[in-house]
């Protein structure tokens, strides 16, 4: 009967379930890699048809994110700039500009430059900018550090475990209003106890309660 | 707030892809849009131009679009954002705008506000501005938007087949006017429908002098106003009434649907409502008297209702006039009237208005004789309501030729040219003038319609007319108010206006709309041009420009010569002469919605049924003509009013012949007829017409002529032997005795205001919020403190006997909402909006049958007449069709109940309570249990079976094999600020969860730029579901129930306040105040109960046993009526499933 | 010897022969023997001196891990990593927990009972010196063997084949290892 | 089972009583060797595959592969393709559910429980009957699978982290019926095996005399290197009691828990406290049931009458007749109930389930389920196999329409009138659920063709010759 199972034979249990885990391993790896918002997202930087760089704009020129994301304090929606409020600068520096043909022939014609889109939620989820950036969530929360980036990358999942982390424990997130466009300033949090103070009157005197339920954000 | 489109004629690739964004892009890029957020939105718009100022340019708009799914990595397809080229001032990417317009039928307008998103209007909403509405509008209004994006409509210009330029158009246009310029005219003839437009009425002044003989003749297949020869005869003058609902407490209405069918109905409603609205037991209730002999909303809401023949509305008129006038001229007009109507009830019904002189009405419907109007004039002036209750107003006299005069003139053969604007008389013109043949003979014949149909069809040259919504022009609204009709979005096929049609034709300097509408309005409000015109378009109304009130006096002689004839002998109707009444249908109108797929789906509100029309029958003539359900055995619940197979009513096809023409259609037996009337919906089975209305019902226009086209008589039915299913929504129509519209009279209800206690489930459990908090004992509180105990409750949420405690609802409001069935009219507007609002699928006739509509909110049609049987085990009482019934009318949607059994059943959270007290819904964590909607009582959560956004109606069942996709135009109409649902996922109604969210976002937005971060709680008013903002009787309150003072705590203090299935503890934060009914006790109908009390009573209390609860609600039994009587016995150990 | 050995093997061909040399050969103090038989042989454990099995002790051991795995996974996502109101019911009550928790009971129960019993059996074991023998297949039928393992301290050839004749085993030979 | 040492002096009660002592039934007739078990019960793998066998095998695959085009149809339109409408949004997918699911109790019944009341008769019919448990259970976990809208979700319904950092709602029965049915299916499919290991290692060997060396290996790989050691004995009966002793537990919770599908909603006619008992009870029959209907063929086909005796069919129809006895019993019950709470609500549901427009399922369902088991009164009956048969057809077709009664005319008929509808399924419904009497049969041939039907181990264990003591009748 031993013909049947060498000596050996007794081994292959025990291989088998090692083969089995690391295979199991592989695929909630692998699953995790691909699948989760963590990695399909973070990293994400296309080609723009135009390669703009922020850093430039906001750190060498100076502008604030309002200039060109104008709406960002009003509308559900910060809009991406139209190639008219590129020109108005453009249209007395680097005119010529090989790289600013697509916005030049943007502004003549009326036809859009195809961006594209970064930073996006998916279709059920409905993000609100004004309500954020008006009540102390500063834009690098969920964009990064967007005032040193050359090129925009995506740097947070925003997927929904992330939105939840913050809207369980706002204090944490708060800037002073003041800052919120200010890339560069620091969560009150982050401000010794004098800040986590300062953060605690803010979650109380401005009644933040962000929503932990579906219908804040699904509609 | 003038919008100058200056722009080139679209391109073929407008016209055939699907582009439409180009040209909203370049609608978006033309400079000087300013928009009506300044009255919407007061704080923010001045925050808006103020960095409008600050920042050089600040707006751009993005339109996201899915740019091909190149695989940038294949990890994660890319997309493109495509912000406008061009800045666009006014448009701000994420945020509507609210424009103000009107839309035209018939002579009224019903002024709205439209919402647009990137200039895409997506929604349409009363315009508050025009007090009589007070921001309410009406179901067709609502479904209107959805004809914009219809695919089916008229995309080209064409000619002989092939497609004309906008400048072949406008040449083709001139040339006619140039071609009878010579000849004054003659040879040239107009057929347009009726309009209220100044601009047009100016056009065709100006039209009519320059070409005298030109015909120009006007025609509507129904009439909504009441014949101008009445009040010319009874007053000498050309007046028009405009009836003041809300002054009068006792109304009677002789065929008068003054919900629906008359025009100015939306004002009627609503002032109606006023008067019938009780808050306290101090309050006075109006009283309503209808006869009638369809079966019509208003009859639904009637006191005392009269089952009558419209033939014999004269003679009913004559006997009250005879008794309320005190004068015997009339006498002879009511020989024979005895056999239908008891004296009884005609001397009690005139005595009473007689007792309320000056707050009395009497109506009467427009397509009756003017005769009866006169009549109706006559009571109305000798009771002083005139001034009061009823106001005249001068009109223009009419002074276009009729469709006969026409038919005339084209059978002579003096018709060289035709121009038809608007309407479908090849399909809707009396069937004795042989219209289409007539057509066709006209050598030219040029068409201005919207999409094809049956006149279009006949016509060598088909204009494609513009939509509303595209369009510039305006109109009066009933009681003459004018309001513009302003475009929201250029044209999507290049459609082109009545007034740019006509000012072309008349050499017109200008034919742009807008500098049409501007002349006329510049001449009407005086002043400069460009002011008045920003003011006009900017409030949506010209202020001042109703027709003026004119007194009037009564002319006993003029109202004699009416009645110089010898009174007809009054008919007696049979299954073998039977009266035939053509109605306008509720949804379809005259027809033109034939293709509106929201309309087409919407069940009628009284017979029910979706997806078609059918010949009405009074159950008795059903009997007659063997048309009666058998039910089973023992009956244990009522009988279906209809034939019912497995769930569908099958209905028989009969063929109506009426003065030898015939018409074949379904017969569905209607409660509550007149018993030899039957009622023929118009605006069904239209031959040419686009996908979604093509086969829905039958056309009854054929059998309808000059002569009988309201009320024909001489009828006869014949069954053909065939049957057709009709999508039925409600396949029972009783409520079983059950608690469910919970009724008083209101002499009861002044007595016990909270009557809705003591009736129900839970008058006899333990109360569900504790031992001591009755219902009883809450009634016992004043309220302000049931105010603030609504309140209270909302937020903790007391245990009551519950084995759980429930977690608290900490958000800073809590949404309730309270549904006033006393004013309830039942008139579907709710469901439309609704559908509108929140991007509700159309599921087609097939699968309405199968009970897959999608309707988030409903509404409930029970009849009661009080037969039901007290026995579980049934008996003869439920094998009746009541033949007289009372409505009881409910609208059903999610009513958010704090201990929702839905979300306890849900494996997967897709359904769970936020902390604001909102039932939410989840579609992307949704996998489809349907668990949910097995428990949910109400039964208002509705499963996507099919992709049926994705899938066409037709192909449903082609899986993926099937087409996929929505048409580019549909997917226009979409709300994006509500998710489109996918098969497979449940949805429902979350008190419009988009409108809340934005609501609260938009307030705190500035709040925080006012520097009052702090003040969170949005302002009561502030946010507005969809069915509430429509509602023209304002049965819905809707709001924060956190705060006591609230409308909605207010309307929920209110004594006769309930839940539906309140028993179930399941604490619904909808809550229904009870219905009341006003009788007069004197008449011979009275009924001590409203009957589905009688029937609740014979249900749960049977009369052995009364008395033994030993609770204060039954109080003294009142009298129970016949039909209680009758089965009063009923044994304890029979009921089985009863309370005792 | 040359080849190494495993044992000696005697066949029985009723239950009671076996039974009863099982208890001659228990008696004569063997610890590292076994008897082979097609079904369990009542009263064999004892004529063996065979303790009573511990896998109950792994059994209930599994029993509670799965209770409190329930419990503690209900608690944990509903009351503690996202607590959402759900039909007004609390975040957390044992009483809903229950079923689940209960479930989970009887599943770690199998598991543990499953994986205690071929751990203590020491299977899977594929290869093994009994089933090299050449009868072995009449012992999944209808014949008894007893295996005394030469390991065992007071195996001896001679002795121990003796023992086995004595006790009326038959066909006594040696097993390879 | 080591129960020898048990007899001890009996209680004193019963010496007073003293009751009647019982012959004890034989368990294996004709006193057969357990050579000639094992020959009986191998020969049947080890045979030639009879032609019927491939006649049926390729029958069931067809009637199969309905299921599969149904359920694949289903996948790729939408769940519309059912008969399912408001207001009856469960029909024959959760009849089918429930219906295989209680078949699946006989199985985990026979084994365990009666295995812990030491019910000897069970050993010819458990393996048969644990099989069809887990077969059952294959057909009646498609249903509940396949019935969600979007089952390529269906893994939301698992505890498993991700980035949405949403979890299961715990409150949800149909949680509880993820929990329940899937430790039902784990834990029969092991216990089935445990019982198996014996078995496959007689195969192992019997191949391998015959020189089949791959299937020798296949059984061999499975069977765990089995030597029929009694130390592993020792502790394989161990774990065989406890596994039958937490799966008695098991099958009770199991059924409960379908049960609290609708005894947890508020539906009147689902929201019944009766129900867990009465869906257990409803299980064993509609199992039993099940069991008689494919034991007799197969006994028949076998010539198993030594092996399934008269005995062992007398006990099942007992057990039906109690059974469904007690069913009955629920169905008055639910009645009296529903007039004693006297809400007019629960009452009308009972009321229109006997006489509404489902009359006819309800008749149906009293007549196969109360009326049929009352001939298990008789003796004659029960002694007549193919009469047997025909009434364990009908228990099934009564089970089912039990389950369609509860399910849909609750449905059709609840709180507000406006909403009632009517039920009927579709043809793909219908295809479907016929389709997995097709799976069933396709795995159940699999098993008879290459799995021992019957446990040798335990049949050889409970003839005389097994015993210590020298045979014939313990003590």
């Amino acid at each position: 009967m031993s013909k049947l199972f060498p000596k050996s034979a007794n081994k292959l249990p025990l291989q088998i379930i090692i083969y089995l885990g690391v295979l199991v391993g592989i695929a909630t790896a692998g699953v995790t890699y691909y699948m989760t918002p963590k990695y399909t997202r973070v990293g994400y930087a296309p080609l723009q048809p135009v390669p703009f760089s922020h850093a430039k704009h906001v750190q060498e020129v100076g502008l604030d994110c309002r200039y060109c994301h104008s709406n960002v304090d009003k509308s559900a929606h910060s809009n991406v700039p139209t190639s008219q409020t590129c020109m108005n600068c453009h249209n007395q520096i680097k005119t010529t500009s090989p790289l600013l043909a697509p916005v030049r022939e943007s502004a003549a014609t009326g036809k859009s430059v195809p961006w594209v889109w970064i930073h996006k939620t998916p279709d059920y989820a409905y993000f609100n900018h004004s309500i954020h950036v008006n009540r102390g969530i500063s834009c690098v929360e969920c964009h990064g550090k967007v005032n040193e980036m050359d090129v925009v990358t995506h740097t947070q999942p925003l997927s929904m475990s992330f939105c939840l982390e913050c809207h369980r424990n706002p204090a944490a997130a708060l800037r002073d209003p003041k800052d919120v466009f200010n890339l560069d300033s620091k969560r009150l949090a982050d401000q010794g106890e004098a800040g986590a103070k300062q953060a605690a009157a803010f979650v109380h005197d401005w009644k933040v309660k962000p929503p932990q339920s579906c219908s804040g954000c699904h509609r | 707030m003038k919008r100058i489109f200056e722009h080139p004629a679209p391109s073929a690739r407008e016209l055939n892809g699907p582009t439409y964004w180009r040209s909203l892009d370049e609608l978006a890029a033309s400079p000087g849009f300013v928009d009506q957020l300044k009255r919407e939105f007061p704080q923010g718009a001045a925050e808006l131009d103020g960095v409008d100022r600050r920042h050089f340019m600040k707006i751009m708009a993005a339109s996201f679009a899915l740019g091909g799914v190149g695989l940038a990595g294949c990890r994660r397809p890319e997309v493109n954002i495509l912000p406008f080229g061009k800045s666009v001032e006014g448009i701000i990417p994420g945020l509507p705008q609210y424009y103000a317009t009107a839309m035209p039928l018939r002579q009224s307008a019903i002024p709205l506000l439209a919402e647009t998103h990137q200039g895409r209007p997506t929604k349409l909403e009363g315009n508050p501005t025009y007090t009589p509405h007070g921001g309410a509008s009406s179901l067709l209004a609502q479904a209107s938007i959805l004809d914009l994006y219809d695919p089916d409509r008229a995309t080209a210009h064409r000619k002989g087949g092939a497609v004309l330029k906008a400048e072949a158009v406008n040449d083709l246009l001139a040339s006619v006017g140039k071609t009878y310029t010579a000849s004054q005219g003659a040879g040239l003839a107009f057929l347009a429908d009726q309009s209220s437009s100044p601009t047009r009425a100016r056009l065709v002044k100006k039209l009519r002098r320059k070409l005298p003989k030109a015909v120009w003749a006007e025609y509507e297949p129904v009439n909504d106003e009441p014949p101008i020869a009445a009040a010319r005869a009874v007053f000498g003058a050309d007046v028009k009434p405009i009836y003041q609902f809300a002054k009068a407490k006792r109304i009677l209405s002789l065929d008068a649907d003054f919900f629906h069918a008359e025009s100015g109905s939306l004002y009627y409603a609503r002032e109606f409502a006023k008067g019938r609205r009780v808050k306290s037991k101090d309050d006075a209730m109006n009283r309503l008297y209808v006869a009638e002999s369809a079966f019509t909303l208003t009859g639904s809401m009637a006191d005392h209702r009269l089952r009558l023949a419209s033939s014999h509305m004269l003679a009913l008129a004559a006997a009250i006039g005879t008794k309320t006038l005190d004068t015997e001229i009339l006498k002879p007009l009511t020989d024979g009237l005895d056999a239908f109507v008891s004296q009884k009830w005609v001397e009690e019904c005139a005595q009473d208005l007689i007792d309320h002189k000056g707050a009395s009405l009497v109506v009467a419907g427009a397509h009756l004789p003017p005769q009866v109007h006169a009549i109706a004039y006559a009571i109305n002036a000798l009771l002083g309501n005139i001034g009061q209750t009823v106001d005249f107003v001068a009109v223009e006299p009419a002074s276009a030729a009729s469709i006969s005069d026409l038919a005339a003139a084209v059978k002579s053969g003096s018709v060289k040219t035709l121009v038809i604007l608007g309407g479908n008389p090849a399909y809707n013109a009396p069937a004795d003038l042989d219209w289409a043949k007539l057509q066709v003979s006209v050598a030219d014949v040029i068409c201005l319609g919207y999409a094809a149909d049956e006149t279009s069809a006949l016509a060598g040259t088909q204009l494609a007319a513009a939509h509303y919504l595209e369009s510039w022009g305006d109109a009066r609204t009933a009681d003459g108010t004018v309001v513009p009709v302003q475009p929201m979005i250029l044209p999507l096929f290049g459609g082109i206006t009545q007034i740019e049609v006509l000012a072309r034709i008349a050499g017109e300097a200008s034919a742009d709309g807008y500098a049409l509408v501007s002349d006329t309005i510049t001449a009407l409000a005086g002043g400069d041009a460009d002011k008045a015109m920003r003011r006009f378009l900017h409030d949506g109304i010209l202020a001042g420009s109703a027709f003026a009130k004119t007194a009037v006096n009564f002319d006993q002689r003029g109202a004699r010569a009416l009645f110089r004839d010898d009174p007809k002998k009054i008919e007696t109707f049979s299954a073998k002469n039977l009266e035939v009444r053509f109605v306008t249908d509720h949804k379809m109108d005259d027809g033109r919605f034939n293709n509106n797929g929201w309309l087409q789906e919407c069940p009628d509100p009284i017979t029910k049924i979706s997806w078609d029309n059918a010949i009405l029958v009074s159950p008795k003539l059903g009997k007659e003509l063997g048309i009666y359900p058998q039910g089973s055995k023992l009956q244990i619940a009522r009988v279906e009013e209809n034939e019912f197979s497995i769930g569908k009513e099958n209905s028989r096809i009969f063929e109506l012949s009426v003065g030898g023409r015939k018409i074949k259609g379904p017969v569905h037996i209607q409660p509550g007829l007149s018993n030899y009337t039957v009622v023929v919906p118009l605006g069904y089975g239209r031959t040419v017409t686009g996908h979604v209305g093509k086969g829905a019902g039958f056309n009854a226009y054929p059998a309808r002529t000059v002569a009988g086209s309201d009320v024909a008589t001489g009828g006869t039915l014949t069954d053909t032997g065939t049957r057709l299913l009709l999508a039925n929504t409600q396949e029972h129509w009783s409520m079983e005795g059950r608690d469910i519209v919970r009724e008083a009279n209101f002499d009861e209800y002044q007595k016990n205001p909270g009557y809705v206690d003591d009736i129900g489930t839970e008058s006899h459990s333990p109360a569900i919020y504790g031992a001591d908090k009755t219902p009883t004992n809450d009634n016992k509180l004043s309220r302000e403190d049931r105010a603030k105990q609504t309140t209270a409750r909302a937020k903790e949420i007391p245990r009551g006997g519950s084995m759980y405690a429930t977690p608290k609802f900490d958000g800073h409001h809590q949404w309730g909402m309270s549904i006033d069935l006393n004013t309830c009219i039942g008139c579907n507007a709710c469901v439309v909006a609704c559908q509108a609002e929140n991007n509700i699928p159309i599921v087609g006739k097939d699968q309405v049958m199968r009970g897959r509509e999608m309707h988030w909110i409903r509404l409930d049609r029970y009849y009661s007449d009080g037969r039901a049987e007290g026995g579980a085990f049934g008996g003869e009482g439920n094998r009746e069709i009541p033949e007289d019934p009372q409505v009881s009318l409910q609208p059903v949607a999610c009513a958010q109940c704090e201990l929702a059994p839905c979300e306890v059943v849900c494996p997967v959270n897709a359904t769970v309570h936020d902390e604001e007290g909102l039932n939410t819904m989840a579609y992307n964590r949704c996998i489809g249990t349907r668990y949910c909607a097995n428990n949910c009582p109400y039964k208002v959560r509705r499963f996507n079976f099919f992709d049926f956004n994705q899938r066409q109606l037709d192909s449903l069942y082609l899986g993926q094999l099937g087409p996929k996709g929505m048409p580019e135009l549909v997917k226009m109409v979409k709300n994006p600020e509500v998710t489109v649902r996918m098969r497979g996922v449940m949805e429902k109604c979350t008190y419009c969860v988009q409108r809340i969210q934005n609501g609260k976002i938009q307030h705190k937005v500035a709040m925080a730029q006012a520097g009052r971060p702090g003040d969170v709680v949005v302002p009561d008013g502030t946010i507005k579901t969809a069915c509430q903002q429509v509602c023209p009787v304002e049965a819905i309150e809707f709001g924060n129930i956190d705060d006591p003072k609230s409308a909605v705590s207010l309307a929920k203090a209110r004594e006769q306040d309930y839940s539906l299935l309140g028993y179930l503890n399941i604490r619904p934060r909808t809550t229904y105040l009870g219905k009341l009914r006003n009788p007069n006790p004197k008449m011979p109908d009275y009924q001590s109960l409203p009957l589905s009390r009688v029937e609740y009573n014979s249900k749960n209390h049977p009369p052995s046993d009364h008395g033994a609860h030993g609770h204060e609600g039954h109080g003294p039994a009142p009298a129970a009526p016949k039909a209680e009587k009758k089965h009063g016995m009923i044994d304890t150990a029979k009921t089985l499933g009863g309370l005792s | 010897m040359a080849a190494p050995s495993y044992g000696l093997i005697a066949t029985f061909d009723t239950t009671p022969d076996l039974y009863h040399a099982a208890e001659k050969v228990r008696d004569a103090g063997y610890r590292h023997w076994d008897c082979i038989t097609p079904f369990p042989v009542h009263g064999l454990d004892k004529a063996m001196g065979l303790k009573r099995s511990i896998v109950p002790r792994i059994s209930l051991c599994g029993g509670i891990a799965g209770f409190c795995t329930g419990m503690s996974m209900i608690w944990w996502t509903g009351a503690v990593d996202y607590p959402l109101i759900v039909g007004g019911k609390p975040l957390f009550s044992p009483m809903f927990a229950f079923p689940v928790s209960y479930e989970l009971t009887i599943l770690f129960t199998a598991f543990a009972t499953i994986g205690g019993m071929l751990f203590l059996n020491g299977l899977p074991m594929h290869y093994h010196p009994v089933l090299k023998y050449e009868h072995i297949r009449r012992g999944m039928d209808d014949q008894f063997f007893l295996v005394i393992e030469t390991r065992d301290p007071r195996f001896n050839l001679a002795n121990t084949k003796a023992l086995l004749e004595k006790a009326g085993g038959k066909n006594i030979s040696e097993l390879e290892a | 089972m080591a129960h020898a040492e048990h007899a001890a002096t009996p209680p004193a009660i019963l010496q007073e009583v003293k009751p009647a002592v019982l012959p004890r039934a034989v368990m294996v007739a004709n006193n057969r060797s357990f050579s000639w078990i094992t020959e009986k019960i191998c020969g049947i793998i080890e045979g030639k595959t009879p032609t019927w066998w491939w006649v049926c095998f390729i029958l069931a695959c067809l009637v199969a592969s309905f299921t599969v085009a149904g359920i694949a149809y289903l996948i790729a339109t939408g769940v519309g393709v059912w008969g399912h409408a408001n207001p009856v949004n469960w029909a024959w997918d959760i009849v089918n559910f429930v219906f295989w699911i209680g078949i699946g109790h006989a199985g985990t019944l026979i084994s365990a429980i009666l295995c812990l009341l030491r019910q000897k008769w069970r050993t010819s019919i458990n393996r048969a009957a644990e099989a069809m448990t887990i077969f059952a259970v294959v057909c009646a976990g498609i249903f509940p699978v396949f019935h969600v809208g979007r089952v390529w979700y269906a893994w939301y319904l698992f505890p498993i982290p991700n980035s949405n950092a949403i979890w299961q709602n715990f409150r949800s029965p149909l949680e509880w019926d993820v929990f329940a049915v899937s430790t039902y299916g784990t834990v029969s499919v092991l216990f089935w095996y445990v019982g198996l290991l014996p078995d496959l290692a007689v195969l192992r060997d019997r191949f391998y005399a015959s020189g089949n060396k791959l299937r020798s290996a296949l059984y061999g790989f499975f069977a765990l290197g089995w030597r029929g050691s009694n130390r592993h004995w020792s502790n394989y009966e161990m774990a065989y009691l406890i596994l039958a002793g937490i799966s008695t537990p098991l099958v009770l919770s199991v059924h409960t828990i379908v049960s609290f599908d609708f005894a947890v909603s508020l539906l009147p006619g689902w929201h019944t406290t009766i129900f867990p008992p009465y869906f257990v009870a409803g299980a064993i029959f509609s199992g039993f049931g099940m069991v008689l209907t494919l034991m007799l063929p197969l006994r028949a086909i076998y010539r198993m009458e030594d092996l399934i005796t008269q005995y062992h069919i007398d006990c099942m129809c007992k057990i039906t007749l109690a059974t469904g006895t007690i069913v009955g019993y629920a169905y008055a019950m639910e009645f009296f109930i529903a007039w004693y709470g006297a809400n007019p609500y629960e009452g009308f549901a009972f009321i229109n389930r006997a006489f509404g427009h489902y009359a006819w399922a309800y008749w149906i369902m009293i007549s196969c389920n109360v009326i049929t088991p009352q001939f298990f009164w008789f003796k004659a009956v029960r002694e007549n196999t193919s009469f047997v048969w025909i009434l364990s057809i009908f228990v099934n077709v009564g089970m089912w329409f039990e389950r369609f009664v509860i399910i849909v005319t609750s449905l059709a008929r609840d709180f507000l009138p406006s909403s009632w509808g009517y039920y009927s399924p579709s043809i793909v419904e219908i295809f479907t659920f016929f389709g997995t009497f097709g799976v069933f049969s396709v795995l159940f041939l699999l098993f008879i063709r290459f799995l021992p039907i019957m446990p040798m181990a335990e049949l050889k264990a409970v003839t005389p010759q097994a015993d210590v003591h020298g045979g014939g009748d313990h003590h």
